[in-house]
C-alpha cells in the first residue's frame, strides 16, 4: 500500500524527466526531445505517446476555463499523527521539506473552477508531494471537496496520480480510504457526478478508494494503475509479469477504466461527458 | 508454538508439567514445590505478558494457535448458515461469510478466513482475499440491510492477495466499491480486528459503526517488514517500524480509529479460548444491543461523522 | 432455449426412472433400488446421493407442514397464443395431454403454506408438465404469487425444474422471463424475502430469469444447472466439456449457489434461514 | 449479398445498370428501354417486398449490408461517447454503449454489435454477448439512472453466447439479473430490435417501456434452425418454424409484446441507409419525447403492468 516501492517498479513508472538545459529525456522510450517541444505538448512524449506527470497547476490550467479556479481547503495541511521518526529522520520535517519544495500544503489541490462555463468541484493529487501520498489532510481535503461539492450539487472531478497511502502516518493514512469513500458515497445517492481521472501513477490505497468508483473512470494513455506493486506481484506468484500489466489500457481490457483520454482532449471530454447530467 | 519471548515461561511450564506428573505417580509428594513454581510462574507471566512491545504482538497476532473466525463461529454461535459466491465470478475462501446467531441475536457474519494447517491455509490462501471474496462480502451485507439484521465483520488478514488474477478482476476496484458502499449502508455494522488488521486488504470489509480490537491483535497500514524494508532499507528493522506505525489497539484508540479493546487472557487468546471468546461475544453483544436502538439513516450520519473526522483538523 | 434439446444431453439430465415392479434404476449411476426404499428415501439414490426429480405435490409435502397447503391460482391455465402446431400436432392438445397425464393446470403450482408455522408463499415447478417449461401460464402463476407474497409481505420460495422457455409459445414463452422478473424486482424493493431452489434440472429461460436472483440461491446435489445446452456448448467451442459442468457443485464453485442441501434437509435449512428476515 | 427470393430483381437491377452506363458513353439513345425497365422493376420490387415470408424476413434481418449498432451511431447520433467495462471482468464487444446525443436528446445507448467483416465479427463474437457484455449494459443503464437520461436499446443478437466460460461465469444470472434491474429502472427505456432479436440474449438488454421493431427485424424465443431441428427434426424445415413461431414484427405487434413497428424501405434497410435512419431516428425520439413527461415512479409502474399483461389471461 505505500507508495515508496512503487517508484523502482518499472521505467515508465519513474516518471522523472532527466533535463538537461535543451532537452528532455522521456522516461518511457527515453527519446531526447526538445524542452521547449516538450512543454508545448503538454508533457506528452511526441514518440511514443507516453503522458509524463503533470503538477497539479499544470492539470488544472489543463482542464479549467482560465481564471475560473478558486482554491477551497487551502487551511489544510499535513499532520503527523504517529510522530513517525524514520532511519532519514522525522516525517515532519519531511513534509515540511516537501512542502517548501512545491509550495502545496498537501499532496492534493482542491477547489472550484469551470469547465466550458460550467461550474464543477474538483481535487488534483501531485505525485511532487511525498509521491501523492495518501495522508490525513489529503484525505480531508478530497471530503472537504465533495462536502462542497454535495453541498452546491456541483458535479466533482479527481484527478489521482499517488504511490498509494502514506505510511508515515500509518493507520491514519489507512482510514482515509474510507473516509474519502464515505464522501463519494453521498455524492452518489444524491446522483451528483463524480468523475475519476486515474494519471500515471495510481496505485495502492489510493487505486483501491475514490479513484476506482468513478461514475465515469478514466485514464491517460500508458497510465501505471494497480492495487498491488509490480514487484509485490512477482515475489507472490513467483513469475514475471505481462510488459502491458497494469497499464490503462491493460485495464481498459479488463472492465475498468471508461476511456482513455489524450492529455489534448481532456478538457473537451470532460465538458462533452458532464452535459449528459441532468441536475435537479 | 511458542515466541521467542516467551522461553522462560515455557521451560516454567514445562517443568511444572512433569511436577504434576511426578505428583500423580508417585508417594513422595511435591505439593510445596508445586505451590513455589506456581507463584513464580504467575510472576514470570506476568512480566511477559503485562507489556509487550509493538513487535510481539504482532507475534501473538500472528500467531498459529490463535483463535480464527471458524473458532469465533464454533465458540460464539450458535448457528452459522454459510452462504457462498458473489453471483459473478467464484466462491473465494479467504472471506467467508453467512447467517450467524449469537445467543438470541441474529447478524450477518463476514470475515477473513486464515487455516490452521496447511491444507486449510492453502484453501483460504493464508486469509488474503481475492476480489470475488470482497465481492461476496458486499453481496452478503446488501442482503443483511434487506432482511434488516446487523452485519459483523472479523478482520484477520495479512492483506488483499497481489496476484496476476487478483489484479486482473480488479482487486483495487472491489476494495474501493465496498469501502463506498459500507459507508451507507443501512444497518448496523460492527467491526472486531481479531489478528492482523492487514491495510486495504482489512479495511475492504472494516468500515463499521463500532471497530472493535482484540488487545493482542495489530491494525497497519502496512506490515512492519514491508515498512521495514522501504524505510530502513533492512527487514530486520521489523520490530523498530512496529513500534512507529502504532499499530497496537492501545494506541489505535489513543488515535481515535477503534472504540474499544476487547481483553485477552494473560499470554494471549490462543492460551485460552475458554476465556478469550466469551469476553469477545460479550462485546460484540453489548455493541449490537446499543446499536439495534437507532434507525438506519441516522446510522449511516454517524458513520460518515465518524470516518469524516479521522485525522485531525 | 428450450427444453427439449436438453432431455437427451446426458443420461443423469433424463432423470426419468426406469422402473419395474419391484426396483427401481438410478438414472445417474445406474445403481438397482428397491422401489420402496427409493420412495422412502425421497427419490435419492442411496448409493450416489442423485436427488431425482421430485412431483410438485410430493415438493409440498417435503416442505411445508402437512394440511397448510393451499393453492392459488388455480383457475390459470395453458394458453396457446401462437396456435401452434409441429409435426407431431397441436399444441394445444399436447397441453391437454399433459394436464391429464399430470393432473396439473400448468408446469408450475402454485400457493399459500407454512414451515416450521411461518407463512410462505411457494412456486412449484413440475417438470412433468411439458419438461417445466415456462409457459405463459406458469409466467402468469409465478408473478401472480409473488404479488401475492408482496401484498401479504409473505416470503416467497420459487422451486424450479426446467428445461427452459416453451417454445410452442413463442415470444410469449420469451416475456415471460421478463416478466416473472418484474415480480421479483417488486418483492425485492420491499425487502421481502425472495429464496430460489434450483432443482435437477433447471436450465434456459429459466435459470436466466427467477431463478438465479434469489436472495439465496439452494440447489440439490447434483442437479443440472445452465444457461446454454450441452450439446450448443460443445458445438459451438469445439471441445468437450468437463464433467461436472453445469452441476450444481460447479455453480457453487463458481459464485452462484449459496448452497447445496440434501432433500431431507431441505424444510430445516428453509426454517432456518427464513427467521434471519425481520419483517416490519 | 443477394437472397435467394431477390434473384429476378437482382438481374433486372444488373440489366439497368448496363442500360444506365450504355446511355452515357453512345449516340443511340436507351431512354423509352430505361424508362419501361424502370416500370418493371418497380411492379417486381413491389411484388417481391411487399409480402416476405417470415423466413424471407429471417434473411432480410441477417443481410450482412444491414445497418448495425455504429450505422446507427453514425446516422442518428451527432455524438456517442463510448464508455468500456463491467468493473468487474472485462469489456465486452458483444455489447457496446455509452453516451449519445439524437439532435437535442442525450441518451445512454446501448446495444448488441455486430460486425460487417470477419475481423469485426470475430472482435464482437457475432453479436453474442458474454455475461460481462450484460454487466456492462447493467452499469450503464444504472448510470443513465443517476443522470436523469432515458436509455435506449438496440437489439441485434443471435442469442447470448452459448460458451464454456460464458457460462462459468455466470451467463444465466447476468441476463436474469438485467430482467430484474431493468423492471425497476427509474429512467425511461426505449427498445428497438433492429435486426435479430434472438431469445434471452435479445431480451437481456430488452425490457422497455417502448419496445420498437423495424419492419423486417424478427424477435423469437430460439432461432427457425433450432426450432426445426428440434421439433421436425430436420434443420431444413427452418422456414416452417419461422411460419410457426410468429417472428415477425406484424405477428409480435398482434401479439401486444411490441408497441410499434418502423417501416423499412423497399427491400430492406440494408437497400438504403437513407432513407432507413431517418425513420427509426424520428421514431425513437417521438417515444423518448413523451416518456420525459413521465416520473420514474410511474414509469416503472407502468412497466410493470406493461410485462405483467403478456399473455392472456
Ligand atoms: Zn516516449
Ligand atoms: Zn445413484
Amino acid at each position: 500500500m505505500g507508495w515508496f516501492n512503487r517508484s523502482r517498479s518499472k521505467p515508465a513508472a519513474q516518471g522523472k524527466t532527466k533535463s538537461e538545459d535543451m532537452w528532455v529525456v522521456c522516461p518511457s522510450c527515453e527519446a531526447h526531445v526538445f524542452k521547449e517541444e516538450w512543454h508545448k505538448g503538454l508533457k506528452v512524449c511526441p514518440k511514443c505517446n507516453f503522458h509524463d506527470r503533470l503538477t497539479c497547476h499544470e492539470r488544472v490550467k489543463l482542464i479549467l476555463d482560465t481564471g475560473t479556479w478558486h482554491e477551497l481547503g487551502g487551511s489544510v495541511s499535513t499532520t503527523d499523527p504517529l510522530e513517525f521518526v524514520d532511519g532519514k529522520g522525522r516525517y515532519a520535517d519531511k513534509a515540511e521539506a516537501a512542502k517548501e519544495k512545491t509550495g502545496l500544503n498537501e499532496s492534493v489541490l482542491t477547489g472550484r473552477g469551470k469547465i466550458s462555463g460550467r461550474r464543477i468541484v474538483m481535487a488534483v493529487m501531485d505525485f511532487r508531494f511525498l509521491g501523492g501520498s495518501l495522508g490525513s489532510g489529503t484525505g480531508e481535503k478530497i471530503l472537504r471537496a465533495a462536502t462542497y461539492a454535495l453541498k452546491h450539487k456541483l458535479p466533482y472531478i479527481v484527478v489521482s496520480a499517488s504511490g498509494g497511502a502514506r505510511m508515515h502516518e500509518g493507520i491514519v493514512s489507512l482510514m482515509q480510504m474510507a473516509k474519502t469513500c464515505a464522501g463519494i458515497a453521498r455524492l452518489h445517492k444524491a446522483r451528483i457526478p463524480y468523475i475519476s481521472i486515474l494519471t500515471h501513477p495510481t496505485t495502492g490505497g489510493v487505486s483501491a478508494s475514490y479513484a476506482m468508483v468513478g461514475d465515469i473512470n478514466i485514464s491517460e494513455p500508458g497510465a501505471l494503475i494497480g492495487f498491488a506493486g509490480r514487484r509485490v506481484i512477482e515475489e507472490t506468484i513467483k513469475q514475471k509479469l505481462p510488459d502491458d500489466f497494469q497499464t490503462a489500457e491493460y485495464l481498459l481490457d479488463h472492465g475498468f477504466i471508461d476511456s482513455i483520454v489524450n492529455r489534448s482532449e481532456m478538457k473537451d471530454y470532460l465538458m462533452n461527458v458532464l452535459r449528459y447530467w441532468r441536475a435537479r | 508454538m511458542s515466541m521467542d519471548f516467551e522461553k522462560p515461561l515455557v521451560e516454567l511450564e514445562e517443568k511444572m508439567a512433569e511436577l504434576v506428573k511426578l505428583n500423580e505417580n508417585e508417594d513422595v509428594k511435591f505439593d510445596t514445590e508445586i505451590a513455589e513454581l506456581e507463584k513464580k510462574m504467575k510472576s514470570i507471566s506476568k512480566k511477559t505478558y503485562s507489556k509487550l512491545t509493538p513487535w510481539q504482538t504482532v507475534q501473538v497476532a500472528r500467531h498459529s494457535q490463535r483463535p480464527l473466525i471458524r473458532d469465533y463461529i464454533t465458540g460464539m454461535c450458535s448457528e452459522f448458515i454459510e452462504l457462498h459466491g458473489d453471483r459473478c465470478f467464484g466462491d473465494d475462501q479467504g472471506i467467508i461469510g453467512g447467517f450467524a446467531k449469537i445467543d438470541d441475536v441474529r447478524v450477518m457474519l463476514i470475515g477473513h478466513q486464515k487455516g490452521k494447517t496447511v491444507e486449510e491455509n492453502i484453501k483460504s490462501n493464508f486469509g488474503m482475499a481475492n476480489p470475488e471474496g470482497y465481492r461476496k462480502a458486499l453481496r452478503l451485507m446488501k442482503l443483511a440491510e434487506k432482511y434488516r439484521i446487523p452485519v459483523l465483520s472479523l478482520i484477520d488478514t495479512p492483506g488483499a492477495y497481489p496476484g496476476l488474477e487478483a489484479e486482473a478482476r480488479g482487486q483495487a476496484e472491489a476494495i474501493a466499491r465496498n469501502l463506498m458502499e459500507m459507508a451507507t449502508l443501512e444497518t448496523p455494522i460492527v467491526v472486531v480486528i481479531t489478528g492482523e488488521g492487514g491495510s486495504g486488504g482489512a479495511i475492504g470489509i472494516g468500515v463499521g459503526d463500532v471497530v472493535l480490537m482484540l488487545s493482542n491483535s495489530v491494525y497497519s497500514v502496512i506490515s512492519p517488514e514491508g515498512c521495514a524494508s522501504i524505510l530502513w532499507r533492512d527487514g530486520s528493522k521489523a520490530p523498530v517500524a512496529a513500534d512507529a506505525l502504532k499499530l497496537t489497539a492501545e494506541s489505535l484508540l489513543e488515535l481515535g480509529v477503534i472504540d474499544e479493546i476487547i481483553k485477552e487472557p494473560s499470554g494471549g487468546a490462543h492460551r485460552s479460548y475458554s476465556e478469550a471468546l466469551p469476553a469477545v461475544k460479550e462485546t460484540i453483544l453489548r455493541h449490537l444491543e446499543k446499536l439495534s436502538k437507532v434507525s438506519g439513516r441516522k446510522l449511516t450520519e454517524r458513520r460518515f461523522d465518524k470516518y469524516a473526522k479521522i485525522g485531525r483538523f
